[in-house]
């Protein structure tokens, strides 16, 4: 029953979005996301955090399986979050200060891997890249639809530096929306980030609730 | 001779056996003008089809519309069908409830009509919508995302009002039809035989189910009436509600209401005529019944009349000049023949069913019905287009007479209608046989108490035979059936 | 912001695709699909300072879409270039923009660009590389080809900054004279006028200071000088003591569409009408100059009578603007387009002028402009006359090789000059261009060059607004799209090189525009505002450096004063006013999108071309809003829809310019007519100067009718108050001398 | 929300309805035209075009009536006696008003148009279904409709590089309309909201108010006392609120005026009277 719910869920999240991205729907995508609509709307959300929920924070329930995407380099996230203990925020520099948490500049991985573990075969990948003077294309993994108006950098500023969170632990603010990274290689989608999802964060946290404050 | 002899709706003479053996015969063996009717609905149907698909790929701008007139066609023809919806009620359940006997060989395909041009009625507001894909949206459903509709909106209110008199209209039509059901189930042979069995639902005609079914079908009748009335005030509401000049009228419900039980009985006139003649059911579908409907009509040609003389006057005489003007742009503008048209059809056309001549000749009848829906749909297009056309803002004042799109689904509309409605009447029967015998029963019965009154001519006696036409029948004819 | 960095490397635009992929942070609003792992992002190689995906800077520039030279700002973000705004520090247009300033982006990110260098092979132009390119332009150009002198010609537009000095540098180099300067839209008999009266081509007007502004066709607002300045003034001169606007011109443009009073003066007798009130003020004694009593007597001849009879303004009109002018004082009259582009324009002009100084407007509202100190830099201003000249050197095969650089001779020359027939004939054409234009298609040599918005460049305005001198810095808002695309600078240096060691040294136009802008006199580096002194990084950041001139004041001179009016009896009644608009200009921009897709501001028409007609005249040729009419020169005829309304001339039919294009991409090419095209050769008389407006034509029922597409459904309000307009005096009562 | 949370402040969702509009605003953002100083050049729609990713349509299009101009410029000739216009053309910049009591609001029946604490006729494109009853309703018909897909005829490569990542574009079937730029005032709430301090006049303007050359439109947030737009209507006695405008007798011919006010949708832009020089 787990399993099936799961796929219909993601089957909604994928007929959400691809009605939602206002391209025309095909009759059978129709027929079948109304059903689906019903039937979830009727099945309890079951919620679960495996990481530690910071206290000021009622997590916002959801869950969601795909496919791992794949990168041109395999980033072992697990290895740098769990083993490494690299703060979120070192590399997605961009997340306290603007919409996108942003892709690290090539150069900030040669920092280190300029002299730490060459010998790997995806560092010498990487390392044929910044060579070549281009950065690898990654695949974008959390992707909210285009009329979707989100900033990490009030998102962040709100649940940590306002809250005064531990800066070192942010990891467990970010992965309310982005899952465990610390279990992944490359990074997963673990939650729907669908509307729903969102609404009730921002109905549980005291968010806005005015459409135009995210939807543009 | 006298009264019940002058207006007797249907030789009385008539065996019941027959009446059955007619009506089955009539479901199998049609003349030919039915199945060109059929194939000329099917064209229509398709191109309709045809174009629809073009416009969910290209957009609504393939139907002609532009910033002035977002509406247009679309949106008159589905409150055309809305309206041809009432008759049916009109007919069956008002005049079920007031014993008038004359309904009973007619309201059938009454019926049938309401359920289907409400199933037309029913496409249009999807195919006017610009992402018909999240139609469902106007439907207050329970979803992770905690958005509802706008209960304000009356296109809400459409939703609900149109889905409820759909189905209740159907349930209507359904269980009127349960001894017929019955009766052709013993009649016919083959998946006919079967189809019929599932439907009457084992029906054996006796007391106990009879008592149920007349209650029954009383109690759908009296909730069907409000129903009705309501739904067209609700779909006059879409205007009414507005702030736009010529739609912000307060007359509007009982305006759209008089419109649509007028096109209504325009329809079933149409339909009778047809019927008669595709069917050979002369018999059954007398001249008597057809002026009785001639003169029904009438009536309310002429409440409508008079409803649209108050509108007239009072814009006139009210002092809202955006009203003001586009009333006399109606009358004037570019949309004033089509107007004319409407005044034309709907106001001094039905003085034709003042003559009885005309009345009982079907051709004629035939062609003044078809103005009166003319009419009646060219009321809905002026209700729409001229509003729009010249609003508040002169600045975009435009004159628009939709694009080939919107003229092929608008006719090919009636195709569907006209299709669904002939494979009805090929599969079950156009005329209630139980009913047709009750009334034949009852006639049989007047006239005897006529004969006795003859007979011993005097007054006490003469007054006993009015009482006893009063008087309902005793005896199930129902159980001839079974 | 301090920039330190090269600035196309800071400007690296991040990773772009085309459809399908998105930018990083960049939620392009494509319709891209939302399941993840779909679209590509990209990350920088190198972190760059202010590049934050996700968030916008605004860059200093200037706008080169029309010689105003306007300073922009351009809003970048993922390196790209998504909008731009007036720079609120330029004194040209103070913050502000108009709508072909606007369009800048869409001219650079124009479709129909052209991406590589094509150089003519049998009768074709062929894509080849840059190498062949510049090998070919060598081999015809360079110093041992063996071309020298006056055989060498360059076409361009309006130039100014360093441009101009390089162009004149080649040319030097190679020995020739040939530069010709050619705009449509020009001011060069209002110049020439000013520099015979005033001493000053372009004298520095005060619009704010005036209390009557009357413009004789100059359509200040839409296309004279500096329309978006013009604006800004306009507008104080309006809010303040609510001065009043009197134009008088045969077909409304936009400064008529707003005047208090618009006046149609029979076409080409405008100088009449100044003279006569000219004469009546003399007459009164109202003049705040006295003049000697010669000019009194050669005027005296223009009587009230006599005035109302040539220009056919009655006699009280002529009275009342003449009392106006005395009355609400000081006044500023002003002369354009329609009044100066005739045979004897330069007179009209000049008894335009002379108003002036009988109202001493001289030092009041006229006064003189701060040139800006090196003379090198100083604009270039186009005009007609060196069209008509290039027109005569192409008939008698006076040029083996021509330059073409911003502007279109092939579609701004009437037919008659024959212009591109004869460019055939020219051995070597080179087109620095970026739009497949109808002079572009006829070069031999095409020579793709970066857009407004990649291209380096300074510009000296020619018209100075501010009483310090300004130099307004072009640079680049974003890395080049197309790769094949270079600056003009650029290659201009590269011919430079070939002939001139000095300039080995300059890697790029962007290296010798460091030097040279750092070298640049004390009287300019000296009085650097901002931060930090150094004049580039001020310029950069700025997009402006201001030089404070000394200016000395105006010298009035008054001239002989005789205007005749130019009877014509040939069998043309009617006269062909060539109306430039805001928008699509001299057509430049007919291959902008949204300048097509903008109605004319008075006839509200879009996407096409039309006749404006006076309503008596259409009812005599029995014509309607939509109905074709041919239009008819002794040297070719147009056909083109009607629109008819009361704000032109009975005598005059107007057709916009910028329309009828045959080539120039796929928003242009084959839409509406051009006017010039069917004008007849004829000369301004003091100046030389094309006389645009001069050209008779007879119009006649074309019998043809289509839809007029334009804006708007009822031209009335009928009753309702969308716009409503109060007197002076109400406003005056309610709300004071404000 | 809920459908409790309806049933619970039933009150406050029917006094809504009542007399449309937000009850506790944090702005109201309003707009001043002062059509004296319009000169009706075309820069505040050619800003409009490039901000809000509005689509070209071409010619067929523009002439079945379906160009999607948010901000047009109307030109009027009226009451010209004589032969000659002689008081030139009258231009009118007509953008959606983001009326108080907007008529388009109620009729929606997804609620994808709604008015949001910023005092905004907001139009939620994602949930639009393309009823069109809003623009029906809309007395100046400033809602403009997608009637076709435009992406790809309006964009070709590489013109929709210049799109603006701040909005939608809007596909076929959605309804969309002035917004009063939207994305430019939630930055500005963004940024101030990170300074720490109240959003102060002037940092939020709009293109078109951006781009006027002459300055002839004012945008600010009317109930900001210290802002220019509430100086003005101060000055001009106009007040929020869907009702007709009472002017003290004094002098009554002040020239603000709010277009349509006697339909009492309380719009929320003024128009200053356009004053000609009659004496001329």
């Amino acid at each position: 029953m787990q399993v099936e719910r799961r796929t219909l869920l993601r089957k909604l999240v994928c007929s959400l979005r691809g009605r939602m991205r206002m391209k025309t729907v095909t009759i059978k995508q129709l027929l079948s996301f109304s059903v689906l609509a019903f039937v979830v709307s009727i099945l309890p959300a079951k919620s679960y955090a495996e990481l530690p929920v910071p206290a000021h924070i009622t997590p916002p329930v959801g869950e969601h399986e795909s496919p791992v995407v794949p990168q041109p380099i395999e980033f072992p996230h697990d290895r740098h979050v769990k083993d490494m203990k690299i703060n979120c925020m070192y590399c997605h520099t961009y997340a306290r200060r603007s919409k996108v948490a942003g892709i690290p500049p090539t150069s900030k991985c040669m920092g280190c891997h300029k002299v730490i573990a060459t010998d790997k075969p995806r560092i010498q990948k990487l390392t044929e890249y910044w060579e070549k003077g281009e950065s690898p294309k990654w695949l974008k993994v959390h992707d909210v639809p285009d009329y979707v108006h989100f900033t990490h950098e009030k998102h962040i500023r709100k649940f940590v530096f306002d809250a005064k969170f531990p800066v070192e632990d942010v990891q467990q603010v970010c992965g309310l929306c982005h899952g465990e990274v610390q279990g992944m290689t490359v990074a997963e989608k673990k939650k729907p980030l669908n509307m729903g999802f969102c609404q009730r964060c921002h109905e549980a946290n005291g968010g806005p609730g005015d459409c135009w404050a995210c939807h543009k | 001779m006298s009264q019940v002899i002058e207006d007797k709706v249907i030789d009385e003479k008539l065996e019941w056996s027959r009446i059955n053996a007619d009506v089955i015969a009539s479901m199998q063996a049609p003349r030919k003008a039915y199945w060109v009717t059929v194939f000329v609905c099917l064209t229509m149907f398709l191109c309709a089809i045809a174009a629809e698909i073009y416009q969910y790929k290209m957009g609504l701008g393939s139907a002609g519309l532009n910033n002035p007139h977002m509406w247009d066609m679309y949106i008159a023809t589905f409150v055309f069908w809305i309206g041809m919806s009432h008759a049916g009620t009109l007919l069956s359940a008002i005049l079920h409830i007031i014993h008038a006997q004359w309904r009973k060989p007619i309201y059938r395909f009454a019926e049938a009509m309401t359920t289907f041009s409400l199933m037309t009625a029913g496409f249009f507001p999807m195919i006017h919508l610009g992402r018909v894909w999240n139609l469902y949206w106007v439907l207050p459903y329970v979803s992770d995302r905690g958005i509802w509709p706008n209960f304000r909106s009356p296109l809400v209110w459409d939703a609900f009002a149109i889905s409820t008199y759909l189905s209740s209209s159907a349930l209507f039509l359904f269980i009127g039809m349960i001894p017929d059901m019955a009766i052709l189930r013993d009649h016919t042979t083959g998946w006919r035989k079967k189809l019929y069995g599932i439907l009457c639902l084992g029906w054996r005609g006796d007391d106990r189910q009879w008592r149920n079914f007349r209650r029954t079908y009383m109690l759908l009748a009296c909730f069907l009436i409000p129903l009705a009335i309501s739904v067209h005030s609700i779909v006059s509401s879409d205007f009414a509600m507005s702030i736009m000049p010529g739609w912000h009228v307060t007359t509007f419900p009982p305006y759209f209401v008089a419109g649509a039980l007028y096109s209504g009985c325009a329809a079933i006139m149409t339909l009778f005529v047809c019927l008669r003649y595709f069917f050979r059911m002369e018999e059954y579908m007398t001249l008597n019944i057809m002026e009785k409907t001639c003169k029904l009509t009438f009536a309310i040609a002429m409440v409508w009349t008079y409803l649209n003389l108050i509108e007239f006057s009072s814009t006139w005489y009210g002092h809202n000049i955006y009203d003001k003007e586009v009333l006399i742009a109606k009358a004037t503008g570019p949309y004033a023949a089509v107007f004319w048209t409407m005044i034309f059809c709907g106001c001094v056309v039905p003085f034709t069913l003042c003559f009885q001549k005309l009345r009982r000749h079907m051709p004629s009848m035939f062609v003044v019905s078809i103005l009166l829906n003319l009419g009646m749909y060219v009321e809905r297009w002026m209700i729409v287009a001229p509003t729009l056309a010249q609003a508040h803002s002169p600045h975009q004042w435009d004159v628009l007479w939709g694009s080939v799109i919107q003229w092929a689904i608008v006719f090919g509309s009636f195709g569907w209608f006209g299709l669904l409605f002939l494979v009805f009447v090929k599969l079950f029967p156009c005329v209630s046989m139980y009913e047709v015998k009750e009334l034949c029963f009852h006639l049989k019965h007047e006239i005897e108490e006529e004969e006795k009154a003859k007979k011993h001519a005097t007054t006490k006696a003469a007054g006993k035979a009015e009482e006893g036409s009063g008087r309902t029948a005793p005896g199930t004819p129902g159980l001839e059936g079974a | 912001m301090s920039v330190k960095v090269n600035r196309r490397k800071f400007l690296k635009m991040l990773g772009w695709g085309g459809a399908g992929t998105a930018l990083t942070g960049c939620d392009l609003p494509t319709t891209v699909t939302l399941e993840e792992g779909k679209e590509e992002v990209v990350s920088y190689l190198m972190p760059e300072e202010y590049a934050i995906p996700g968030i916008g800077v605004w860059y200093a520039s200037t706008c080169t879409q029309c010689e105003a030279g306007c300073g922009l700002h351009g809003r970048v973000r993922e390196g790209r270039v998504l909008k731009v705004e007036g720079n609120p520090d330029s004194p040209v247009n103070h913050g502000k923009s108009c709508m072909m300033g606007q369009s800048t982006v869409q001219a650079h990110y124009n479709p129909d660009r052209i991406t590589s260098p094509m150089m003519r092979k049998g009768s074709t132009l062929q894509a080849v590389s840059w190498d062949e390119a510049m090998s070919a332009l060598t081999s015809k150009i360079g110093p041992d080809s063996g071309v020298k002198g006056d055989r060498v010609g360059m076409v361009t537009g309006t130039v100014s900054g360093h441009q101009a000095v390089i162009i004149d540098e080649l040319l030097a180099q190679v020995g020739s004279k040939n530069h010709y300067v050619h705009e449509v839209i020009n001011t060069s008999v209002w110049s020439s006028v000013c520099r015979d009266m005033l001493g000053d081509e372009m004298p520095k007007l005060n619009f704010d200071k005036a209390g009557v502004i009357l413009s004789f066709g100059a359509d200040f607002l839409g296309t004279w000088i500096s329309p978006v300045h013009n604006m800004g003034e306009y507008a104080k001169f309006r809010k303040g003591a609510r001065g009043s606007l009197i134009q008088v011109e045969p077909k409304m443009t936009l400064t008529g569409g707003n005047a208090d009073l618009w006046v149609p003066a029979k076409p080409g007798t405008e100088g009449a009408l100044a003279l006569g009130i000219a004469n009546f003020i003399l007459e009164r004694g109202w003049n705040a100059v006295d003049v000697p009593s010669s000019v009194g007597k050669s005027l005296s001849q223009y009587t009230l009578t006599a005035v109302e009879k040539v220009t056919g303004v009655p006699v009280s009109k002529i009275k009342r603007i003449a009392s106006m002018l005395t009355e609400r004082g000081p006044s500023l009259v002003i002369a354009g387009a329609s009044t100066e582009n005739h045979e004897n324009g330069y007179d009209a002009v000049a008894s335009v002028m002379l108003l002036n100084l009988v109202m001493g407007n001289i030092g009041k509202t006229i006064e003189a402009s701060a040139k800006f100190p090196e003379k090198a830099l100083r604009a270039k201003q186009g005009n007609t006359k060196d069209l008509l000249l290039l027109a005569k050197a192409l008939k008698d095969n006076k040029l083996d090789v021509l330059f073409t650089y911003n502007t279109n001779p092939a579609f701004t020359a009437p037919a008659v000059l024959q212009v591109s027939e004869s460019l055939s004939g020219v051995g070597f054409k080179v087109a620095f261009s970026m739009f497949p234009d109808e002079t572009t298609l006829q070069a031999d040599l095409v020579l793709p060059i970066h857009s407004g918005m990649e291209d380096w460049g300074t510009h000296v305005p020619a018209y100075q607004p501010d009483t310090s001198s300004v130099l307004s810095l072009q640079q680049p808002l974003m890395e080049p799209i197309h790769k094949e695309t270079r600056g003009f600078g650029d290659i201009m240096l590269s011919l430079l090189k070939l002939r001139n060691k000095d300039f080995g040294k300059f890697a790029d136009y962007y290296s010798y525009l460091q030097t040279a802008v750092a070298n640049m006199p004390a009287d300019v580096t000296s009085n650097v505002e901002g931060a930090s002194k150094d004049i580039w990084t001020n310029m950069l950041q700025k997009g402006i450096v201001k030089a404070k001139v000394s200016t000395n004041d105006l010298s009035p001179k008054l001239v002989d004063m005789k205007f005749k009016v130019k009877q014509d009896n040939s069998g043309y009644p009617m006269h062909l006013v060539p109306s430039a608009r805001l928008g699509l200009w001299d057509g430049r921009h007919a291959n902008i999108p949204w300048l097509q897709e903008f109605p004319d501001q008075i006839a509200k028409v879009v996407w096409g071309s039309w006749a404006e007609l006076h309503p008596k005249k259409a009812a005599e040729l029995g014509v309607k809003n939509g109905d074709y009419v041919r239009v008819t020169s002794a040297s070719g005829s147009i056909e083109t829809q009607v629109y008819i309304h009361k704000g032109i001339h009975p005598d005059a039919v107007s057709v916009p310019l910028g329309q009828g294009h045959d080539e120039f991409g796929r928003y242009a090419k084959g839409r509406g007519v051009n006017p010039l095209k069917i004008l007849n050769p004829l000369m301004e008389r003091r100046t030389g100067e094309l006389a645009t407006h001069a050209t008779r034509v007879k119009v006649t029922n074309a019998h043809r009718h289509e839809k007029l597409v334009h804006l708007g459904g009822s031209e009335s309000q009928v009753g309702r108050k969308f716009v409503k307009t109060i007197s002076v005096d109400q406003l005056r009562r309610t709300e004071g001398e404000a | 929300m809920s459908f409790k949370n309806i049933l619970e402040n039933f009150s406050y969702y029917r006094r809504d309805a009542e007399d449309g509009g937000h009850h506790d605003y944090d702005h109201r953002f309003g707009m001043t035209i002062d059509l004296d100083i319009c000169t009706g050049c075309n820069s505040c729609s050619t800003a409009c075009y490039a901000e809000n990713n509005l689509a070209v349509v071409g010619k067929e299009r523009f002439e079945k009536g379906q160009a999607m101009h948010w901000m047009r410029v109307e030109r009027y000739w009226d009451n010209i006696e004589g032969d000659y216009a002689e008081e030139g053309a009258k231009f009118l910049p007509m953008l959606c008003q983001n009326c108080g009591a907007a008529t388009c609001e109620p009729v929606c029946p997804v609620a994808a148009t709604y008015h949001t604490p910023d005092g905004l006729n907001a139009q939620v494109y994602n949930r639009c279904i393309g009823s069109r009853y809003c623009s029906n309703n809309c007395p100046f018909r400033v809602r403009y409709f997608n009637f076709w897909s435009y992406y790809e005829d309006s964009w070709p490569e590489p013109l929709n590089m210049q799109l603006n990542p701040d909005l939608t574009v809007r596909d076929k079937g959605v309804m969309e309309k002035c917004t009063f730029c939207v994305q430019r005032i939630r930055t500005a709430k963004d940024k101030a909201q990170r300074e720490e301090r109240v959003m102060a006049d002037g940092d939020v303007v709009t293109a078109c108010a951006q781009a006027c050359p002459t300055g002839a439109i004012v945008f600010g947030d009317t109930m900001d006392p210290g802002s220019r737009v509430s100086k003005l209507w101060e000055k001009h006695q106009i007040h929020r609120g869907p009702f007709l405008q009472k002017k003290d007798k004094t002098n009554e011919e002040i020239r603000g005026y709010r277009i349509f006010d006697e339909l009492s949708v309380d719009p929320s832009i003024m128009y200053l009277e356009r004053v000609r020089d009659t004496e001329v």
